[in-house]
């Protein structure tokens, strides 16, 4: 039998005031196995504390049950107080008579009865308690940073910064990510290469960096603390190891072939840097597009490289390394407007561009030397069409959502248009112009004073007509069609995760919302975890939004990474889910069911009769865990339990409340 | 032993311990009031609640029985409310075939911050679960497996 | 009541007023709108204001060619056609019908009842009459009578009285008027 | 041999001699059978539906209804955009409406299942065999003929009721007029509506609409328009006294699918009528079929 003590709070006057305490402790002492009853003015303060121990100590109490306020108030102080005595912190129950019953209710009697009923179930529930013990698992002191754009950088250096090591993955050639293509950033119209690449070369240079570019989560096993994820380095076909990116092999490679990073506005040779600024700064051949991989002759570049870099038996390798912690930093991509947007030309004209196309081209860095001109023909333009929201706010065609950052860059171009060639006639479609954000609706105001002409409506329409592009729309203001006969058009198109988020996302078992971006563990109050301990999240990967907030974004995640990293251990809770073996039919209900991927099947040896089978059972990861107990409801045969609320615990109560 | 003749229900509340229980706590630190009748016992989520759990609280002649979780979306445990919200639409079928009536079941979501919806809801089901009246239906049943306990 | 009709008749074009968040594009691209004294988003801004009347007394309703670029761009798939259309019946029932369209569509049901056929030349010509335009379209007469392109009357149908109970029964229906 | 329970539309009857001459012409060498519907009545294009649903569905449905108690096993096929639009959405309402297949079965007092699909022209010949049959049939290369596609609004729009994969470019023409060696012009207005509905009852306002067709065409170096609808066909070419007035461009010849490909097929001018055009398109189909691969 057990032997459970029973001490019920007064709470000052909040709970004795409609609660007759000394009945409910009355009735308490009549429970089968309550072996010793009381009550104290307030059961958390120090003196309480000692009673509960000395009671203990006295009574030789093996379980504790009190009656006071909320547990989410005092469960944790309880459960401390506990790990003095010979009690297990865990055999411990709260009936809540405070904020669930004096507070709510006024009939004393009435609320006495209720409260004797609360304490009845807890007792009942008690009895049944079990010692749990809390486990501790080792933190690898590393983290894997998946990205890198600003917002993997911005993680990966304040991660470094806090003194450990970080692995900064991306898949790409050079970090630097969307960023690195921008020319100017609002609202202050800083240059973007200019604020972002010493951010790279620090990156790049960092003591507790390691830079893993060309490079591609394969696998992922483990948990919070001790993930370890399988990694594959795409072959190179150069040795960086020797290479001092001198650059004489891109200047004599004869291949041309479109530039990524140019979104096709120029070309590059077979073995480039993404961008003369590229960290690291050294090239990598495009085993697509040369001609000694793909068709076996030319190897000029193996043929100038004064230092034997060049190695085109190299192949892509797979290493598996441990980390503690993981930030998505994927950023996003642009929709793929041409195949959406038949009414708009699906792409058969070459005067529109992009919204980062246009960076390129009036980019000092880029293809014209940031000289706004036509790809079509080299000219001016003297009309140029802005169009806005193109894929966002379209749930038809496109995405439901507001790609945020399309407003104001939207005006940027057009202050890069009106600063660059005076004179132009700058048109920008919009259906909303949304400006929150710091100096931007101050920066919007500037534009249209400098002469950008909004236009309210989206645009029905562009077709070619001779070589001006002709935008059909409404003016909805003046509830008239306008015609713009344009020379340049910038669709400002849509954010959308990047490729390949879903079989990352699958691999950590990390959800995504209904538009594929990663969902954060809650909207407001957790908007750097994801429901995976230790998997955290950076800039766009989570959904669309700017520089500023990216940055602000991925420091958040690196200091949520930190604050774990800095711990050589990490407790975790022991309410967690446990498969009696012998019950489990290993079909898989809970497996299916669980959202942490905790529970996998896993084949046992087993007799049946005199025969010896192999068979699958559930088996839970408890580094994984988190303790819903969704899957003890989706068991069949009641073998999976939930530690702390195991079933036969919770049916106790139930009957205690129907006795 | 035996389940009291009266008309003053016994309703059970089985509620998550990130969002209707908190609610039912703000509630209280509200100081709102509603009826006795309505008992919390604590799940970790909605989606823990097996429905043995409730089966048993109407075979034991529980009046009523809520199942309380966080906003579908909104799951603490990212989606355990979705199957809580399946789940509990068959089980009202299952509660009728079994002689229950529907309207003794309610599943409502309710979030941290909603104690007003808690009191309301805490009201609405103890006043219909009043009219309808003491579940009697398994009583001698009940009684019977108890005096055999004995 | 003006609001209850309004939503009844939304209803039955199974649009929701709502869904439409004024983009424009609609009109942007509608091929009639440049004569249209209510363009078709600011049709959806009147359901939305509950403006029954500016829409059954636009001539919208009788310009809308049932092209439906509007509804294959609309971001919110909003049928903006089957709203016409209904609008058309109600603005038809309060004998608000575009004169044009009256006496056009007349004509024609005067040449199904008589053929079971539409006669192309025979429904302008009578038209033409009895709107007093006699020259529209007419200059095509002669290269039309020079190349036979002009039977005079169409092939019949064996079955005219089908055709007549036919339309007998569609008058039943609400909007034939 | 493919077969099709046909309906021809009041157009192919009159006005569209060419169109129809040079339909027999090319089902017949593509070994096509058109069975016309018995006692087909007028699909109700486009004053049926503007006067009442239930005319507006129960015209065509009537034809639909006969074509399917007398040939079950036959699909519908007509050759008009207008026809196409009344006659398909009968069939997709009666499918998906309840209402609206009570209404249509009471108003054509009889049954009317929607058991068999409606497809026009640019269907047909986009099947993978009837292409092949086409490709083998050209005995005459009408080359680098540059020709614009149009498709019009009503034999693309709406996509639930059509099922057209693109309707803002819809490219099922341009692969078939290129089997004939003329050359498809890439150009803007291939679905954009040519207002035929309104040319008789709002005439001025709705000139407009052909007139930036044929524009278009003409800008993107188009020397023809091809069709697929004698109401478009006959739309565009009427209307060109008023387009070669205002714009002071060309005229430029109109004439439809079918007569290309029998042209191409080796029809002669004279057997497909083509003078009946109002616009002359003889010289244009006889430069072409002189010119020489290049």
């Amino acid at each position: 039998m057990s032997k459970i003590g029973v001490f019920v709070c007064h709470c000052g006057t909040n709970i004795a005031n409609t609660v007759d305490v000394e009945r409910a402790v009355a009735s308490a002492r009549e429970l089968p196995g309550v072996a010793f009853a009381s009550e104290y003015k307030y059961m958390c303060s120090e003196p309480g504390q000692q009673m509960i121990k000395d009671a203990i100590e006295e009574y030789g109490l093996d379980r504790v049950v009190i009656a006071s306020c909320s547990p989410r108030m005092h469960e944790t102080t309880f459960r401390k107080m506990l790990k003095d005595t010979k009690v297990n912190p865990y055999m411990l129950e709260i009936a809540n008579i405070r904020e669930q019953c004096s507070w709510v209710h006024t009939d004393k009697a009435k609320a006495t009865e209720k409260a004797i009923r609360l304490i009845r179930m807890s007792v009942a529930k008690a009895a049944r308690d079990e010692p749990l013990f809390a486990s501790s698992i080792p933190i690898e002191k590393r983290a894997l940073v998946i990205g890198g754009g600003i917002a993997g950088i911005q993680a990966a250096l304040d991660i470094a910064d806090a003194g450990h090591e970080v692995a900064l993955l991306e898949r790409e050639p050079s970090i630097g990510g969307k960023m690195a293509m921008l020319d100017k950033t609002f609202p202050t119209l800083d240059c973007s290469a200019c604020i972002s690449t010493p951010k790279m070369v620090d990156a790049g240079a960092h003591p507790n960096i390691k830079l893993l570019t060309s490079c591609e989560v394969v696998k992922t096993e483990g948990y919070i603390g001790n993930f370890q994820v399988t990694i594959r380095r795409n072959a190179r076909y150069v040795n960086h190891d020797i290479c001092t990116g001198c650059g004489l092999c891109e200047t004599k490679c004869p291949v041309k072939t479109d530039s990524e990073f140019n979104h096709g506005l120029s070309k590059r040779p077979a073995i480039y840097k993404l961008f003369p600024q590229a960290v690291p700064s050294k090239p990598v051949i495009d085993k697509n597009s040369c001609l000694k991989l793909t068709k076996g002759k030319c190897g000029v570049c193996e043929k100038v490289c004064p230092l034997g870099c060049i190695d085109y038996a190299d192949e892509d390798r797979e290493f598996t390394e441990t980390f503690g912690a993981i930030v998505f930093a994927t950023g996003y991509e642009l929709i793929d407007w041409t195949a959406l947007y038949g009414e708009y030309g699906g792409g058969r004209y070459p005067d529109m561009l992009t919204g980062l196309q246009f960076e390129r081209l009036v980019n000092a860095s880029g293809p014209t030397e940031g000289h706004i001109v036509r790809p079509s023909d080299g000219k001016e333009p003297k009309t140029v069409a802005i169009v806005k929201c193109v894929g966002s706010r379209d749930p038809k065609k496109g995405k439901s959502y507001c790609s945020r950052a399309c407003c104001m860059y939207a005006a940027k171009h057009a202050h890069q248009i009106l600063d660059k060639l005076p004179g132009t006639r700058v048109f920008i479609f919009y259906i909303d112009v949304r400006t929150p954000g710091k100096g931007y609706e101050e920066f919007y105001d500037q534009t249209r004073k400098d002469g950008a002409i909004y236009v309210r409506g989206r645009i029905s329409k562009i077709y070619k007509d001779g070589d001006k592009l002709v935008c059909n729309g409404e003016d909805t203001l003046l509830g008239k069609q306008v015609k713009v006969m344009a020379d340049m058009v910038v669709l400002e198109t849509a954010m959308t995760p990047s490729s390949g988020i879903e079989e990352l996302a699958t691999m950590f078992g990390v959800a995504r919302d209904v538009n594929d971006w990663i969902q954060e563990a809650h909207p407001k109050l957790r908007p750097v975890e994801t429901q995976v301990g230790g998997v955290f999240l950076a800039g766009t990967c989570q959904g669309p939004r700017d520089i500023p907030d990216t940055v602000a974004h991925a420091s958040a995640a690196a200091a949520k990474v930190v604050s774990l990293l800095n711990k050589s251990e990490m407790e975790t809770s022991p309410m967690i889910s446990v498969v009696r073996r012998e019950h489990c039919c290993g079909c898989g209900a809970c497996e299916k069911i669980c959202p942490y991927t905790a529970i996998t099947l896993e084949e046992i040896d087993d007799r049946v009769g005199a025969k010896r089978v192999k068979r699958p059972i559930a088996s839970v990861n408890s580094g994984l865990c988190q303790g819903c107990g969704a899957c003890t409801a989706a068991c069949r045969t009641g073998a999976i339990d939930l530690l702390g609320f195991r079933n036969a615990q919770i049916l106790e109560e139930v009957d205690a409340l129907c006795l | 032993m035996s389940v009291k003749e009266t008309n003053d229900p016994k309703i059970i509340a089985f509620c998550c311990n990130w969002c209707t229980y908190t609610g039912a706590d703000l509630a209280g630190l509200n100081r709102s009031h509603y009826p006795e009748n309505v008992h919390i016992v604590r799940v970790p989520c909605s989606g823990r609640v097996n429905p043995q759990f409730i089966l048993r609280a109407f075979r034991n002649g529980c009046d009523g029985v809520m199942v309380c979780g966080c906003h579908p979306g909104d799951c603490h445990y990212s989606t355990g409310n979705y199957f809580t919200r399946r789940r509990f639409t068959l089980m009202k079928r299952l509660l009728e075939y079994n002689g229950i009536d529907p309207g003794r079941f309610h599943a409502r979501w309710i979030s941290g911050s909603e104690a007003g919806k808690f009191r309301d809801t805490a009201e609405e089901v103890t006043a219909m679960v009043r009219k309808l009246g003491p579940n009697t239906r398994y009583r001698e049943y009940a009684r019977r497996e108890m005096s055999a306990d004995e | 009541m003006e609001n209850e009709r309004l939503n009844q008749l939304m209803e039955r074009a199974g649009v929701r007023q709502y869904d439409c968040y004024q983009c424009g594009k609609c009109s942007g691209g509608c091929p009639m709108a440049h004569v249209m004294d209510l363009k078709p988003r600011g049709v959806m801004r009147c359901a939305q204001i509950g403006s029954l009347r500016r829409i059954l007394e636009s001539n919208t309703i009788w310009l809308c060619t049932g092209c439906h670029t509007c509804a294959e761009r609309c971001p919110h798939d909003v049928d903006i056609p089957a709203v016409i259309e209904e609008m058309r019946y109600e603005a038809a029932a309060e004998g608000l019908t575009r004169r044009d369209s009256k006496v056009l569509n007349e004509v024609f049901l005067a040449n199904i009842r008589m053929f079971g056929k539409n006669h192309e030349m025979l429904l302008a010509g009578l038209y033409n009459m009895l709107t007093l335009k006699p020259l529209q379209d007419m200059a095509s007469l002669p290269h039309m009578y020079k190349n036979k392109l002009l039977k005079l009357l169409p092939k019949e149908p064996k079955n005219l009285t089908e055709i007549e109970a036919l339309v007998k029964r569609a008058e039943k229906w609400r909007g034939l008027k | 041999m493919r077969k099709y329970s046909y309906f021809p539309g009041c157009s192919m009857e009159s006005t569209a001699k060419p169109y129809r001459l040079a339909t027999e012409y090319v089902m017949g060498k593509l070994g096509i059978g058109l069975v016309e519907i018995e006692d087909w009545n007028c699909c109700g294009a486009t004053s049926g539906h503007t006067l009442s649903e239930a005319l507006g569905l129960a015209l065509p449905a009537r034809s639909l209804a006969l074509a399917e108690k007398r040939n079950p096993e036959l699909d519908i096929l007509t050759g008009c955009a207008s026809c196409y639009a009344r006659l398909r959405l009968a069939m997709y309402k009666a499918r998906t409406d309840e209402r609206a297949k009570y209404i249509i079965e009471k108003t054509i007092d009889m049954p009317y299942a929607a058991a068999r699909e409606v497809y026009n022209f640019l269907d047909v010949f986009s099947l993978p065999d009837v292409r092949e049959g086409i490709a083998e049939r050209v005995v005459r290369k009408l080359t680098g003929l540059k020709a614009a596609c149009y498709y019009g609004c009503l034999n693309v729009r709406p996509a639930e009721v059509t099922g057209a994969p693109d309707r803002e470019n819809p490219t099922s023409m341009d692969e078939i007029v290129a089997l004939t060696g003329a050359e498809p012009v890439d150009w803007a207005f291939k679905a954009e509506c040519c207002g035929a509905a309104h040319q008789n009852d709002a005439a001025s306002a709705s000139r407009a609409l052909p007139h930036r067709i044929l524009r278009d065409a003409q800008s993107n170096g188009a020397e023809a328009i091809v069709t697929a609808c004698p109401m478009c066909n006959l739309n565009l070419e009427m209307r060109q006294d008023g387009y070669v007035n205002r714009t002071g461009m060309d005229r430029i010849p109109v004439f439809s699918l079918s007569e290309l490909l029998a042209v191409a097929m080796g029809a002669s001018a004279k057997r497909i009528a083509l003078e009946a055009h109002y616009v002359p398109s003889a010289a244009v189909l006889a430069r072409a079929l002189r010119r020489k691969d290049a």
